[in-house]
C-alpha cells in the first residue's frame, strides 16, 4: 500500500482543523477537553468569533487564551459572559435543550456511532476501566446535533460495543425516535483520516471525505468493521496556513502556560 | 455559629469511620489538605462521594480508606487514568471498591434533590444506555400528567460534606466564588459540613464572580488551610497546578512509588505545608 | 442575537391574543411599561401567569385583557386587596376570569421545571390543605425508591415571558440584580422572551448583588424603556413607589375610577412617560 | 362587663411586642408582612440581635432599618447576608427544613390553628375573594413550628373554616403525624387580647395568657368557638419602656419613609 504523500501538518492537526470547520458562527457548543476544545477554540479564534462555548464546569461563553488542561481550569471562568452552577448547567441549560452541538469523543465506537468510556471487558471484572461517562448520556440524548472527535484505528473502531456509554443511532434508523428522542444525535465523525457520517436510510457511518493523502485502503484497514464510503466521496480541504497557525499558536501558548505552572 | 478549630479536631469530630463523605470542588477549590487529614487521622470503610474522584479520591482510595465510590467520571482531568482507583476496581488493590457510577446530570440532580430535602430527583437521562443495566440505583417515574417516563435517581444525603471556599467572616458566613460547581448543594444536602478557607476575615467583602454565601447556620466547622486546595486552585489566591496534576500519572502509576509520595507529603507533614502554595506563603 | 427594537414592535411581534403570558418580577422589577403596552395594542383572551398578580394583573383583568389567571397570591402586598381581580372574580366584571390557582412553592416549582424542559414538578407541599381539591392540576407523584408520594405540579411553559432587567449589553446580553425572583426560570420556561431594560450599554459592568446575566441567545427582544418597572423598582436606579401601591387601592376600588385613571395613564401615553421615574428622567 | 384600665400602649403594640418575646436569638425566621416583620425586627432590634430573617422574596439575613411595605423591598436585598432564587428560597431553605420559625396570619382561624385566606363562601362562587396562600401552605408544613398572630374577633376565630388555606393541627391531634408531618405545627397564637398555645392532649387552642387589663370574659366575648382557658392562665408582662420606644420608632422610621417614596 502506498503512503501519502509527505504533508505539512499532522493527521491529528488536519482532524482538529476539520472538527474547526463544521462549527457555526451561531453554534451554542458544549465543550469537552481535548481535541473538542481545540476545534471549539480554532473555530472562536477564525471564522466564528460570536460561538458560544460551554464548559460543564458551569463556564457560559468563555473565551480562553489558552487551552484549559481541564474542563474548569480558572481562565474558563475569568473569561465566560457568566457562570453558573453545576446542577444548573445540566437541568436549565443541557436538558433545557439550548445547546446546538455537543462534542464527544470515547475510547470505542461501533457504526452506528455509539461510544463506550466506561469498561473493556464485563462491567463487574473489567479488563480496563476507563473513566465512565461523565457528562456524555446526556449530552449525547439533548444536544440538538452531536460532533464526534476520534482517532481511527481498529482498537477504537470496533464491531461490537462491551459497553455503551452513550448513545449514537443505537442499532440504526429509527432508534432514537423509538425513545423518544428529538435530537439528531451524531450528524458527523470526525477522524485522523477522514470524516464520516450517518447514512441518511441506515444511520451506518460511511466515509464522505478522505483526508488529503487518505486511501480508502488505509481507512479500511484500521476500522473494526466492513467500512463503507460515499458514493459521493470527498477528499478533504487542507488545512489552510491561517488555520495552522492560530492552532499551532494556540497550542504553544497552553503549552507554555501550563509548564510554568507550579 | 460554626466551630472554629484545628484541621485535626475538624476531622476528627465530624468524620467517622464508615460515613459517607462528600468532598466536592468541580476543579476548583477541591479540599485536599483536608483529605490528606483524614488519610492521617487513619479512616477506613468510608463511602466516598464525588463527581469526579480526581487525585483527591485517586490518594484516598490507594490507601484504602474506601469501601465503596460513588462517581460520575474517574479520569484525571486532561491527562488519562485515575491508575489507584483502576488498581482498586481492576486488582482489588490495596482492597477491593464497591462502584455506584452515574452521569454527571444524574449526581448533580442527585445532590440538588438532597439540598431540597427530596427524596429523589427525576431528569431526562439515561436514555439508551447500558448503566441503568448496572446500577440498581438508576429507576423510573412516570410524570402524572404527561404519562412521560423519566430516570430517577436517589437523592445525595452525606453524612458529611467537606468543601474548601475563599474566605468566611468571623461570625462564620462562608463565601466561594469562581466556578463554584455543586457545593452549594452538597454541603445543604449533608447532616454535617467542614470547610477549609484561604483565609478568615471581617467583612467578606464584595462578591467576586457568581459568588456563593453559605450563612454560618448550615457549617459545622471552619478551618482557615492557606493553599488547602493545591494542587486544584483557589480564584483569587492561586493557580491550579496542571504540572502536578500531569506529574501524578507517574506518581501514581506504581504501587510503591504511590506509598513513598504519600508517606512523604501526607503522613509526614501537616496542613501547614499546604500554606506554601498561598500568596501567603510566598 | 435578539431584536433590539420598540416596545411597540415587540409586544406586536411577540403577544398574541390568547397566548399564555408570564410578566414576571417578585416585587422588584415588574415590567409595567410592557404591560401597559399589551393595553394599548388591545389583546384579548390572554392566560395570565403570575406568582403575585399585583398591580400589573390588575390592571390588565379590570380591562378585560385576561379569560385566564394562573397564580398564587394575589393580594396588594402590604396594602389589601386587589379591586379588579376580585370583581373579576365576584362579580365576573369587566368579565368573567377562570382561575389555576397555586401556592408559590407549586409556582417556584414549576416555572423551574420549565425552565430545566421537565414535564412537571415534584416537592413537598398542599400537605393537608384545600387547593387541591379545587386544582386539578395538582397531582400526586410516588419516589421509586422510599414510596413516599410528594405532590406535583406541571411545568409552566409560557408562549412568552415579559421581565424588566437593569441592563443589557450591545450584544443582547441581560443582567438582572438585586432581587432576582423567577425571572430567570420564567425566561428560559418560555418559547420567546421580551426583555425591557432601564439600559443598553457597552460593558454589563461589574455584577451587583447576586447579579443574573441571559445571554443573547436566550432572549427574543430587547427595548430600552427607562423607568419601565415603575411603581415597582429597579435595584440601582429607582426605589419601589410604595405610596403608589397604597394608593392604587382607592383607584382601583371603583370601576369608573379605575377605567378614568387607565384611560389617562396608559391609553393615552406611550412606554416614553416612564422616563419621567428612571433617572435619567429627573 | 368591666373596660381594661387605659394603658399607656394599644392592643396592637402589645401583640407585636408578645410576638417578638417569643423569638430567640438563634431562630432563622421567615417573615411575613405586616405584624410579623415588625415583631422579628423588633426582636432583632432589642434581645435577639443575630436573629436570622428571611423574606420570601430571597433574602436571607436581611437586617432592614425600616420595615418594608412588601417582602421584595429593595432595602430587604441591599442589607441581606445574601439574596437568592425564588425556586432556591422554596427548595434549598424551606423546603429543606431549615427554618426554625414560620410566622403566619389569616382572615380566618380554627381551633386546632388552621388557617383561611382564600375565599369565603364557596371556592367557585366566593362572597369575598382573599388573596390566597402563597407561601403559607409549605410554611406550615416545613418550618420547624409555627407562630400566629392575628386579632381577636368572631370575623377571624371561627368554629368551621370554609376553606384550609394552610394547615395547623388539622381535626387535633395525631392529624399532622397522621400526614407524614414533623414539623411542629402551630406552637403560639398572638392576638390582641391573648396569647393561646394548643393543648399537649387535644392540640386545641387553649388561652395561656391575658394580656393586661383583658377579661377571659372579653376573649371569650369575641372567639368564634367556646373558648378554653388554660389552668395555669397568666397574665402577660406588659411591653417595657424600652420595647415601646423601639418599636414605636421603628414605625415612625418606616411611615416616613414609605410616604416619602413617589
Amino acid at each position: 500500500m502506498t503512503m501519502p504523500p509527505a504533508a505539512p501538518f499532522s493527521a491529528n492537526e488536519m482532524m482538529t482543523v476539520v472538527a474547526a470547520r463544521a462549527l457555526r458562527n451561531e453554534d451554542v457548543c458544549f465543550v469537552g477537553i481535548g481535541a473538542p476544545s481545540a476545534a471549539c477554540n480554532l473555530a472562536r479564534l477564525t471564522h466564528a468569533p460570536d460561538i458560544t462555548l460551554i464548559y460543564e464546569s458551569g463556564t457560559i461563553g468563555a473565551r480562553p487564551t489558552v487551552l484549559p488542561l481541564s474542563i474548569g481550569d480558572g481562565e474558563l471562568c475569568e473569561t465566560a459572559l457568566t457562570t453558573v452552577s453545576v446542577p444548573e448547567m445540566f437541568r436549565y441549560w443541557l436538558q433545557g435543550g439550548r445547546i446546538t452541538v455537543g462534542f464527544l469523543s470515547g475510547a470505542q465506537m461501533d457504526r452506528y456511532a455509539n461510544l463506550n468510556t466506561t469498561v473493556v471487558g464485563s462491567y463487574e471484572r473489567p479488563k480496563v476501566r476507563l473513566p465512565g461517562g461523565g457528562g456524555a448520556p446526556e449530552i449525547a440524548s439533548s444536544c440538538q446535533e452531536i460532533f464526534i472527535t476520534i482517532p481511527m484505528s481498529r482498537r477504537t473502531f470496533v464491531e461490537q460495543l462491551p459497553f455503551i456509554t452513550s448513545l449514537g443511532h443505537g442499532t440504526g434508523r429509527g432508534s432514537r425516535e423509538a425513545l423518544g428522542l428529538k435530537s439528531r444525535g451524531p450528524t458527523r465523525v470526525m477522524t485522523d483520516l477522514c470524516v464520516l457520517e450517518p447514512d441518511p436510510d441506515t444511520c451506518e457511518l460511511v466515509v464522505t471525505s478522505l483526508h488529503p493523502g487518505v486511501t480508502p485502503e488505509m481507512a479500511r484497514a484500521v476500522c473494526g468493521w466492513a467500512l463503507r464510503f460515499s458514493d459521493r466521496l470527498a477528499t478533504t480541504a487542507e488545512p489552510s496556513a491561517g488555520e495552522l497557525q492560530v492552532l499551532r499558536d494556540l497550542q504553544a501558548r497552553s503549552a507554555a502556560a501550563h509548564k510554568d505552572e507550579p | 455559629m460554626p466551630a472554629f478549630c484545628s484541621l485535626g479536631e475538624a476531622i476528627a469530630a465530624h468524620v467517622h469511620d464508615g460515613d459517607c463523605v462528600a468532598m466536592e470542588g468541580f476543579t476548583h477549590l477541591i479540599p485536599f489538605a483536608a483529605a490528606h487529614e483524614v488519610l492521617r487521622q487513619g479512616r477506613r470503610h468510608l463511602t466516598l462521594v464525588r463527581m469526579t474522584p480526581d487525585l483527591i479520591y485517586d490518594q484516598l482510595i490507594g490507601m484504602g480508606a474506601a469501601d465503596r465510590l460513588v462517581f460520575s467520571w474517574g479520569g484525571n482531568p486532561g491527562v488519562g487514568s485515575l491508575h489507584r482507583l483502576r488498581d482498586a476496581v481492576e486488582n482489588g488493590w490495596p482492597q477491593p471498591l464497591q462502584l455506584e457510577e452515574h452521569s454527571h446530570a444524574a449526581m448533580a440532580n442527585a445532590y440538588e434533590a438532597g439540598a431540597a430535602n427530596l427524596p429523589f430527583a427525576a431528569f431526562r437521562g439515561y436514555i439508551g444506555v447500558d448503566l441503568p443495566k448496572v446500577n440498581p440505583r438508576i429507576r423510573r417515574v412516570e410524570c402524572p400528567f404527561t404519562g412521560e417516563i423519566l430516570a430517577a435517581v436517589p437523592a445525595i444525603r452525606p453524612d458529611v460534606t467537606i468543601i474548601h471556599a475563599q474566605r468566611a467572616d468571623r461570625a462564620g458566613n462562608v463565601l466561594l466564588d469562581g466556578i463554584v460547581g455543586v457545593q452549594k448543594q452538597a454541603v445543604l444536602a449533608a447532616r454535617r459540613a467542614v470547610v477549609t478557607v484561604e483565609e478568615i476575615v471581617d467583612d467578606l467583602g464584595a462578591p467576586g464572580l457568581n459568588a456563593v454565601v453559605l450563612p454560618s447556620w448550615t457549617i459545622t466547622a471552619i478551618v482557615a488551610v492557606p493553599g488547602g486546595a493545591y494542587p486544584s486552585y483557589a480564584q483569587g489566591y492561586y493557580h491550579r497546578a496542571n504540572a502536578f496534576y500531569t506529574a501524578w500519572d507517574e506518581i501514581s502509576r506504581d504501587r510503591d512509588r504511590f506509598m513513598a509520595w504519600v508517606s512523604e507529603h501526607v503522613l509526614k507533614r501537616g496542613p501547614e505545608a499546604f500554606r506554601t502554595y498561598s500568596p501567603q506563603g510566598r
